[in-house]
């Protein structure tokens, strides 16, 4: 949609959340897991917008996550790049958090007969895994392809690898394959597979550039700056090929690589 | 304890409004809240023509604030009264529609448009956007022209008219006097102040616009004073907008005198705030047994006490 | 790297300096830090006979902020400068002296007090307290005031102006170009904003002053705007100062070609905050390969990149 | 001292400290005590100014508390009463503290052959109790007057009865006599005590009221908003009787109670 007249998907809301778990991978990632009882809608691809209940007037925005599983306990993975994620990596349960959601669309039905590539960088591991998790039980196994700077940037490769054919490159070389996630990609774009696509925005341009030529379908899962998750703020805009924006809320997170305007590898002027 | 605020001719259920562009049109908080509930809400900036806006990036966060340069991407004046108006007036919610133009012609075209929709209460005239290259800024520091464009707009309607007066104005009071001589029933304060931010990482100024309004808790503190200093100086009402996230916050602006108030970037940090904003209010009342007008401005020292 | 600055004829041994009011006159970080590795110290303002300043409430915390309504208490520059400058020249500390005076002649005089003084480096003209009620935000505003202020002071001595810019001012730009235009050696960019806040509980205005002067990171990006647009405008160097807490706040200035900073607030929350906005920068320096003056201005489209 | 030319008693460093315990008593009041290994020299009456080594942008500004102890556990008692002190109170062992000081001047010295007598208003029990205790080895029993709204705003009574003859008022009669802590103190102001005096401001006015007329002496503990803490940022002022101004941080916060202008009952301008 070019003119911001945005409808959601499906009824959202706010609810507050206490922390039930973190698991720290390391100091920068950390899987934080929530408790609600009556359960969240959350399909993959889908994202929350979380802020801590006492955070008081800094930081002042909620941060846009991915679910890394819905239901019951619905989970986020997240990094640590920042006073947000900084302050989500030291809570501890029983900590109130503002959770707002299902936001977003999901990743669309994997096409009948074509088997799901997904290229995940770094914590861009989190709709993707939730993907492949939610494919397992229709016997759809997917190839993965997770690439990050170093072993330390690869958080659940392991679960990954229980749902995937999984291939991973590092750019030191200290796990797989020593290079980017994008070289080992040509060899399977063939006319039966389907790209799957979240991590920085430099990777995801390379992706949709190799998936292009080869009519290769590509979705890529945006992170651009929100302010509100649904629509109002109009902060998330992703530069659409045929002219004008779309909006990372609400026309995604999850959106056809050919319809947006990488420019210069950068979807969403340079966020990630 | 009685909610009910005037603004000129126009009486609200309670002071709560929620500030344009941060609620887009009404209709999107309806799983949060019933939005009718409030005294108003003011809807994105309308333009003659629907509008794209600036590229990426928009936005960004600062220390107890935000920068905005969304450069009022907007579906337009007539796309807003044909598919969201009907439904806000169904609702029965009190609508404000934020308008913006480059010129005095299109803010009269915009008005007479809004004029002839039934389900508008008043009309905001953003003069004060600084997000745009061409008008915006550029109007609201200048009390000639300011009053030109209220005088234009009342003269093609029977709306109120509440004019949004930009802080970077040198002098706040002279632009809002003229507003009030040219014909305002309500001077609306403030809008964001420019600001920048450049992330060192990358050495890059991180709006593409470059510069992008402030706005958030951060900006309260200024707000306050400048509405207290137009409710001294004006006789029409004063609407306080400015870090209003809590009841205590939206307290200060009443206590202030001014008439109602706007929650803005709040609804971005949780999006029932302006519900929350008007039950705090109404419970402050109650535990104190005062009506909200007879709040209004009780912390001015010319006032009772 | 090279951490040295050239402010006009002025050099510093780096870009970090502590701004007026938040330093005292610099002899209480004794216990904290050698303040003499600072490019500089300015100096509480300074006026002509001691000051008393405002009563109490004289401050307050506000989101990511403070105001303050302190009314220029001070020693006076006699005290000053046979009690403190004495101290100050031994530990070798660079010392800007910031003056106030609400009359052009009491600038005059006190210009002229400083100039017989060895060991004042520079003078900074404070044109733009908000927090008291003859002088200050007044003369800020007023270009032609502005100019005749630093042409007078100018003609009595021989050490480096510079002057404090009013971010109240409606057109910022103008002041400094007339500052400039009258002799200024350099413009500091910004002094404080004029904001409020009221007690709801108690309904009072919380300050005495009623109004106080907002400063810390809630400026900040405001601040940045407006030294960015004065780097553009003026050929003089400009120093930057708000909401400066961290060498990555330090570094949004200078990339924005701000030739130093003023570290404020910062050293109420952290009395080692300047020591460490300079390690931070020359770490940065270090890892970029680049000296001070190659960094500066590096973040505007029209240098090198 | 009237014009702000502000020396310090003694050297003062920022230090950053882990949190070793905290002791909640209530929601209402909490016991912070840190670890500091090479020991901080406070003493009684002395302050030190507290931040969160992890509070980013706001609260901005470090909060001043009395010593409730020195050396190398030291300790502060809070009063949760807005974001600051909120913060403080969900504080978790192990979190980082910075704390500034010992900033300020200590009570002065009982006078020889006098009883002191200590006039105590909620969290203001903190700078007497750590008094009480340091006078307790001298053998010296100052009686103590406590008052609170309820018996919920007595926090260390127990800790208080142990050094001291306390009487106790409550607003409420909730326990000791109901009323208010001034109304004990006629009876006691002979020529043979001191006061020592620290809680709300009006408490504070009404004790110096009663100590002038009868020339007991009236030490006052003054808390003002304070940002430095130091001196430099002139923000503590106090009206001095004589005119002009006291500052808090350097000229207190113990002062004379017969220096200050207690005004209208608020001698820091109705801050407490
Ligand atoms: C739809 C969506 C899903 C996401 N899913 C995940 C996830 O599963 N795990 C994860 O770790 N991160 C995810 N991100 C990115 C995450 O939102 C940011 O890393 C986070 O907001 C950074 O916050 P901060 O306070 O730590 O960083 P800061 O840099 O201090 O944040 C400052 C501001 O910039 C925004 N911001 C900074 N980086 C990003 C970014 N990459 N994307 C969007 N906004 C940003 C913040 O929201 C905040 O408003 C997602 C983003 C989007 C849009
Ligand atoms: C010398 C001194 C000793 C003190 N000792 C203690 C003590 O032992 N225990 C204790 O609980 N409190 C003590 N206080 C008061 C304590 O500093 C404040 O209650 C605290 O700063 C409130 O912070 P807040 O963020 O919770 O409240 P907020 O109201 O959110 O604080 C906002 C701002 O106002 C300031 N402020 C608010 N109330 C006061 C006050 N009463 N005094 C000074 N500044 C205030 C804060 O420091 C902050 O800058 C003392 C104050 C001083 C000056
Ligand atoms: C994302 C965003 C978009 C805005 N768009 C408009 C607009 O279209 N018209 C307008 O008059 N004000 C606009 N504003 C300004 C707000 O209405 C309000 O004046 C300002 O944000 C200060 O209030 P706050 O601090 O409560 O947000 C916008 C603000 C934000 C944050
Ligand atoms: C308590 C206080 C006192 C100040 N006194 C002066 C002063 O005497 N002269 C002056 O030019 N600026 C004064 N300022 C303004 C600062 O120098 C600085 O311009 C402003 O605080 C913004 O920077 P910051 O955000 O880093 O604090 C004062 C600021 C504060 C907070
Ligand atoms: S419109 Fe607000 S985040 Fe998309
Ligand atoms: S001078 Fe800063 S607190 Fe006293």
């Amino acid at each position: 949609m070019s003119h911001p007249d945005l409808t959601p998907l499906a009824p959202r809301r706010q609810i507050t959340a206490n922390l039930a778990r973190r698991d720290s991978m390391g100091p920068a990632y950390h899987v934080l897991t929530f408790d609600v009882p009556e359960g969240v809608d959350a399909r993959p691809g889908q994202f929350t917008m979380v802020r801590g209940a006492e955070w008081g007037d800094a930081p002042l925005l909620p941060r846009p996550m991915s679910y890394l599983s819905g239901g019951r306990r619905p989970s986020i993975l997240i990094k640590v790049v920042g006073d947000g994620t900084t302050r989500m990596a030291r809570a501890v349960p029983g900590e109130p958090f503002h959770l707002l959601g299902p936001l977003g669309n999901t990743w669309p039905e994997v096409t009948e007969g074509k088997r799901p590539v997904l290229v995940a960088g770094g914590v861009g591991v989190a709709p993707l895994l939730y993907l492949a998790r939610s494919l397992a039980p229709h016997g759809v196994r997917p190839i993965a392809l997770y690439g990050g700077r170093s072993e330390r940037d690869l958080p659940m490769h392991e679960e990954l690898a229980e749902v995937c054919d999984l291939h991973v490159t590092t750019e030191d070389g200290s796990r797989g394959e020593r290079g980017r996630v994008t070289q080992l990609l040509p060899d399977l774009l063939s006319g039966d597979v389907e790209v799957f696509t979240c991590g920085p925005d430099r990777m995801m341009a390379a992706v949709a550039a190799l998936c292009a030529p080869r009519e290769v379908r590509c979705i890529a899962s945006l992170e651009t700056p929100m302010a509100c998750g649904y629509g109002v703020c109009l902060g998330c805009p992703v530069k659409r090929a045929e002219g004008g924006y779309l909006y990372a809320c609400m026309d995604g997170p999850c959106i056809d690589a050919a319809s947006i305007d990488w420019g210069d590898g950068a979807a969403a002027g340079g966020a990630a | 304890m009685n909610q009910e605020v005037t603004l000129g001719g126009l009486t609200l259920k309670n002071p709560v409004l929620t500030a344009s562009g941060t609620f887009g049109y009404g209709l999107e908080y309806d799983s949060f809240f019933d939005v009718a509930e409030l005294g108003g809400i003011c809807t994105k900036g309308l333009s003659l023509a629907p509008r794209h806006g600036n590229p990426p990036e928009r936005i960004c966060e600062t220390p107890a604030g935000m920068l905005n340069a969304i450069g009022l991407a907007n579906v337009g004046v007539e796309y807003f009264c044909e598919h969201k108006l009907p439904t806000l007036r169904e609702r029965g919610v009190t609508v404000v529609a934020n308008i913006f133009a480059s010129s005095v012609e299109d803010f009269v075209k915009i008005t007479e448009r809004l004029e002839r929709s039934p389900g508008v209460a008043a009309i905001e005239l953003n003069v004060s956007c600084p997000n745009v290259s061409q008008g915006g800024i550029e109007f609201g520091r200048d009390p000639a022209l300011c009053a030109q464009v209220t005088a234009a707009c009342k003269a093609v309607t029977q709306l109120p008219i509440w004019v949004k007066m930009s802080p970077e104005a040198g002098d706040i009071v002279a632009v809002a006097k003229a507003c009030e001589e040219a014909g305002a029933d309500a001077v609306t304060a403030i809008n964001t102040i420019r600001g920048m931010s450049i992330d060192p990482s990358t050495g890059r100024v991180r709006l593409a616009n470059r510069t992008g309004g402030l706005s958030g808790p951060a900006l309260r503190p200024i707000a306050l004073r400048i509405v207290w200093d137009l409710v001294g100086a004006l006789r029409i009402p004063v609407i306080g907008i400015g870090g209003v996230f809590s009841a205590e916050d939206a307290l200060q602006f009443l206590l202030a005198g001014a008439s109602a108030v706007q929650v803005g970037t709040a609804s971005f940090s949780d999006p029932t705030a302006a519900s929350k904003v008007r039950q705090g209010i109404a419970a402050y009342c109650a535990a104190h047994q005062l009506t909200v007008s007879e709040l209004i401005g009780r912390g001015r020292p010319d006032s009772r006490r």
